[in-house]
């Protein structure tokens, strides 16, 4: 796992993080700690989404990305700006590294105006338009099919983009990625496929779900080529996404990726956990992605104490300062509820070309 | 007289009760979806259920609603008697070919040959701030296909009762449980009660107007109803109980003796049920009535997430008075 | 003044000759589903355009319905125009999950940043023993969906003109074809005609009474209205042409003028698109109307296969007609 | 292919024909014989009900078995009378060879009151509770799950049943195929899966609609075992049925078994046949599997002209029978037509045990 053949993608700049940072296929320092802060970033968002949930400023269903920030980090950040993305209702994390704003991010789960989507999708309906990010869908394995779409356009359009999905070990139970992936083949559309394994499907373990449990097996089963990946180990992650995505670019093919990770946290705020065992969680928290990785860095004399230091103080600040935008945001008004069920744009009938 | 013991339970305990009584009485009953099993189910309904029944009894499924759906109505054909758990209405729509395509019409097809004892049960609602993909309520919609029963349990006895007869019944019923209702509390004799599953009830008796719902709506009624007594409107509330096939009798009867209804739905109002309950009682008691039917129904929009947004999007107790204190001719 | 030429062509000709127009001016516009290309399409409505167009714009798919709806969706937002064909609608139920809980709510639930301007395409109806899993008519069932826009083209000139302005609109449109329809032979102008798609249509003026319909319903409608003429009643004969939004105006006139109305449907009675109407018609018109509004449905039965059977499951001329001689204070 | 390992099913009584004719595993004259004469009575009945549709006695779609005999019988003849047959829209000569009566059969083609279905059904509906025969449905991959669905029945009732399910290639693209196939597996239910390939779902050839064309190797990626056969070849079929009955009453676990067929005639009544060239049906008419076993069995002095035409005469007259039987039929009351909406029989609320 994670001993891939180095490449170079298409674009290495990193055009979907905010903070428009340059990460090469072979990074260097300030690129590995971009990586890191990626990951800070999740996870003191998520903890903060935590906090305000317990204090009832967030509510509905609230699905933690703990332990897993490796992926959405490994994966993006090789992503280009063009790239469509398509998650699912645990996405906060693909959203913020897709190039969201925290604030943004954090005002749409305070329900405000302000949010991305006007306090109207919540926690599991992430969208972003600028960063083209297709949303977080809840219906688990029914963003599958989008992501063939947006492939189709974009292979229609000439365009060199890709589209990248994310889904759970649950989602390749359902039929819907089985259509999906057979579609994706047999077009030879540039879909980068990325399994997020988690080893539960709410409190259903892995191993109970799936007959086969060697999941790029399955992808070989519809002709789609693929790897499974350490997805507690960012590099690993990074290595394994460079080599997908040159593969899709240059073989105009689609590319199945299983990233092997864990949630720390229960699935849903609601959730009892009574289908894993503490001791579990705990074995899984060693492999904890930026802890392993900061001490890396440290070791590899990449990271000095003061750096990491810093580095958490600026993300606690964006973190504070989404908290404040939040609560400073207003209600959307009752007036507006029923807007965007459908286009305000009028018939446009007479726009016909 | 024999004192009658009354219990206080959950909706929630009573679903689980009406379960665990069925799969005690009759071994052909399993329980079989998604997380029913080790997580204890997804809205805690059947914790505890695995310990005591097995795993060859309550079934922990992948996530494939048109698989195990299916899968429900083959154990069921052949001789099982299946209770299928979907989460939420909004996954059935993945299960709606074996559901609509297959269970509802084996029977017809096969000329009598073949019936479906299958239920399936799934909950319903919105009111938790769980958006577009979380919220519907479809229960009205499934109520257009022939071939369906339709159960909308909306007391701690309904829920308790209905699932016996529904699992005796040869053909496929739906059980529709409000997921706001789960930890709703009531009373019932200590045994559970006896309910049918072909009639409605009138759960409070009036001589103005009758308010027409089912589920949730029942109880945002009553409220309803305790806000017109105030003004001196007396409002009698009926409660569907099942939404297929329509128990016609009690309803003309209320609206007979009230001449004015509303229907309250918190489904969509367009091409919901509540226009077919609008259109039969206007069809059979147009001379009657002393003013059109009235609904009061979800507005029609995909559920919106935040808190303000979600509440003005469904009926509420307050909008239900203020509707029917507007109809023509009602003193108060 | 120029010579308004007219061209005699079959329903499915002005469908196909839509498709092809559409393609012809808009490169982003494709055709995608089961055997659209090389069979020519199940009911023969793309033969040739494989031939035109190419397989990369006449996409034959397999047999996964929900695979490629939902990739019409991500199409549609990636920034193509994609026509979908679903074979029948009965088959839409396996992509029920894209239809509705992708295609309708995307742009509500992004807060109006991402529009999904699809079209699907299936046919409906029955009347052609093709029995229960063949001959649905769910046009009105998914009228229910808000987010949806849902047409039903009647004649040769709507099965033309609604293609365009349904690729034009920012959101999903379902276009509805009545199988037993596509051999229907009628004339249009030479380059088709610019048709809104937003409003219904009086086909046929009368004072009497308003039969309100759609699809196969507005020709067995005009039938029974040439019946009652014999007799002297004048119908007035709307074809809703959409089913949703509905044009509340052009039906209200019409009822307001007439005081009578009988909705057509040849879907199932309980709780179909004409229980909405019937229900619409009475909330507006309640004082106005002369008697309840009446309801010519189909049978709520699967339909069955043999022709006996299921011509008496469809609302037929005679049975409208019939209907509008029982209705109150009818001269004639 | 069809190189099988013999085994001896646990029933080798061919229960499931009129006939009650006995098959054993190694099969001697009279077994073969019966083989062709299954064969030749789904051809006969076939041509008949290509005829009578032309003369508009039967309506509706109409699918034709012609070339695919030797899979219904090859299987069919090797269950028990007690397995659940799930099967297709294309499901004459499943229904004929699990043992209905060619009278219910075409009855209920012609409509009529005594076809099995009360001529509900029709063409595509076919049912009978008595052999076992669950249906056509005429939703492609729609039966699968309900087929998983028996298994877990008589799995449950600790019967040593298995359910037995016919499916085209075109159900091989739809998520119901895969979620069964999953489910079978996983559960360890005794399915026979008989995925019949005749290289067309409609118009639509095999090798565009499949990624990966090798089935045996997608049903390996559910961890469910199988093999592919030469389904002309009615005594491939068998032995390849052998085995796989065997194998699922032995070890308690799902098979599948492609048989690569052909059908003679066009989809459906309505296929103009645009995507096939006449010489690819010819190519394919040489393997005929009833002329080919004819000559397979007058080659091996197992059948004489004589033995041969006096089959064909009972045939015809089977077939000539079915057809007076069904011109005589009834037509079902109309005041029947709601009937069977629902179970006529009452709530039974008072049964409880
Ligand atoms: C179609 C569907 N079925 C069921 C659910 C309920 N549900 C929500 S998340 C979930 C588990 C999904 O697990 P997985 O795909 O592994 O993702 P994870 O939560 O582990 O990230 C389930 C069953 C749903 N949202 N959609
Ligand atoms: C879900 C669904 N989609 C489409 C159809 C229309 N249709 C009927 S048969 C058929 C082809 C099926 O091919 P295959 O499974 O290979 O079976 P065959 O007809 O070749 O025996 C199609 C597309 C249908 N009946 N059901
Ligand atoms: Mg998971
Ligand atoms: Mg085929």
């Amino acid at each position: 796992m994670g001993n891939y053949r180095m490449g170079t993608p298409k674009k290495t700049a990193s055009k979907k993080t905010t903070e428009k940072k340059a990460v090469s296929a072979k990074p260097g320092k300030s690129e590995k700690i971009h990586l890191l802060t990626q990951m800070i970033r999740i996870r003191q968002m998520e903890e903060k989404t935590y906090e305000m949930y317990t204090k009832e400023k967030i509510r509905g269903f609230l699905h933690l990305y703990d332990g897993e920030e490796a992926v959405a980090v490994g994966i993006i950040e090789n992503l280009d700006k063009e790239d469509g993305i398509v998650s699912t209702y645990r996405e906060h994390g693909h959203a913020l590294i897709a190039g969201m704003s925290m604030n943004s991010i954090m005002a749409e789960l305070y329900g405000k105006a302000e949010g991305c989507s006007g306090g109207r999708g919540g926690s599991m309906h992430l969208y972003d338009k600028k960063t083209n990010f297709f949303g977080g869908s809840a219906i688990v394995a029914n963003g599958l099919p989008m992501a063939v779409g947006l492939a189709m356009a974009y292979k229609m359009q000439n365009r060199n983009s890709i589209s990248c999905c994310f889904f759970g070990d649950g989602a390749v139970d359902e039929g819907e990625f089985h259509e999906s992936m057979n579609l994706a083949s047999l077009w030879n559309l540039p879909v980068l496929f990325v399994c997020e394994n988690n080893f539960y499907s709410m409190g259903m373990p892995f191993e109970l779900a799936q007959a086969e449990t060697d999941l790029v097996k399955k992808a070989n089963a519809y002709k789609i080529e693929g790897a499974a990946v350490d997805g507690m180990d960012v590099m690993a992650v990074y290595d394994a996404s460079v080599k997908a995505i040159n593969y899709i670019r240059e073989q105009k093919k689609p590319w199945f990726l299983e990233c092997q990770t864990y949630r720390f946290r229960a699935h849903s705020m609601f959730d009892p956990e009574r289908y894993r065992e503490k001791d579990e969680v705990k074995e899984w928290k060693k492999r904890d992605p930026i802890t392993t990785f900061t001490s890396r860095l440290q070791e590899e004399g990449l990271l000095d104490e003061d750096e990491l230091n810093e580095i958490k103080k600026r993300v606690a600040e964006e973190v504070e300062e989404s908290v404040e935008f939040s609560e400073k945001g207003t209600d959307e008004p009752i007036e507006n509820l029923t807007r965007f069920v459908y286009s305000d744009e009028p018939k446009t009938l007479n726009k016909s070309k | 007289m024999k004192e009658l013991k009354q219990q206080k339970m959950t909706y929630r305990q009573a679903v689980r009760e009406a379960m665990r009584e069925a799969m005690i009485k009759d071994d052909r009953v399993f329980l079989m979806g998604e997380d029913v099993g080790l997580y204890g189910g997804c809205f805690n309904v059947s914790e505890g259920m695995l310990e005591e029944f097995g795993s060859e009894r309550v079934i922990d499924t992948p996530l494939s609603e048109s698989g195990f759906t299916g899968a429900g109505i083959g154990a069921a054909m052949g001789g099982m008697r299946p209770i299928v758990e979907i989460m939420t209405v909004n996954f059935s729509l993945l299960a709606s070919d074996q559901i609509i395509n297959t269970a509802a019409i084996q029977l017809y097809m096969s000329g009598g040959q073949f019936n479906v004892p299958l239920v399936i049960r799934m909950a319903t609602g919105g009111g938790k701030q769980l958006a577009a993909q979380h919220s519907r309520s479809l229960e009205g919609w499934y109520a257009h296909i022939p071939g369906l029963k339709v159960l909308t349990p909306a007391t701690v006895e309904d829920a308790r009762g209905m699932l016996w007869p529904a699992l005796e019944d040869p053909d496929p019923v739906l059980i529709f449980e409000n997921t706001t209702l789960y930890n709703y509390e009531g009373y019932m004799p200590d045994n559970g009660s006896i309910v049918d599953i072909s009639t409605a009830k009138v759960r409070r008796n009036g001589a103005d107007v009758s308010i027409i719902t089912y589920g949730i709506g029942l109880h945002k009624s009553l409220e309803a109803a305790g806000i017109l007594a105030e003004e001196g409107i007396e409002a009698e509330v009926v409660d569907l109980r099942v939404l297929r096939p329509l128990d016609n009798e009690t309803i003309f009867k209320s609206v007979s003796k009230t001449h004015r209804a509303v229907i309250v739905d918190e489904g969509w109002r367009s091409g919901g049920i509540s226009a077919e309950l609008s259109s039969r009682i206007t069809e059979k008691l147009f001379y009657e009535l002393d003013c059109p039917v009235e609904r009061v129904c979800g507005a029609e929009v995909p559920a919106p997430y935040a808190r303000h947004l979600e509440q003005a999007s469904l009926p509420q107790p307050e909008k239900i008075a203020e509707t029917i204190k507007q109809m023509g001719g009602l003193h108060g």
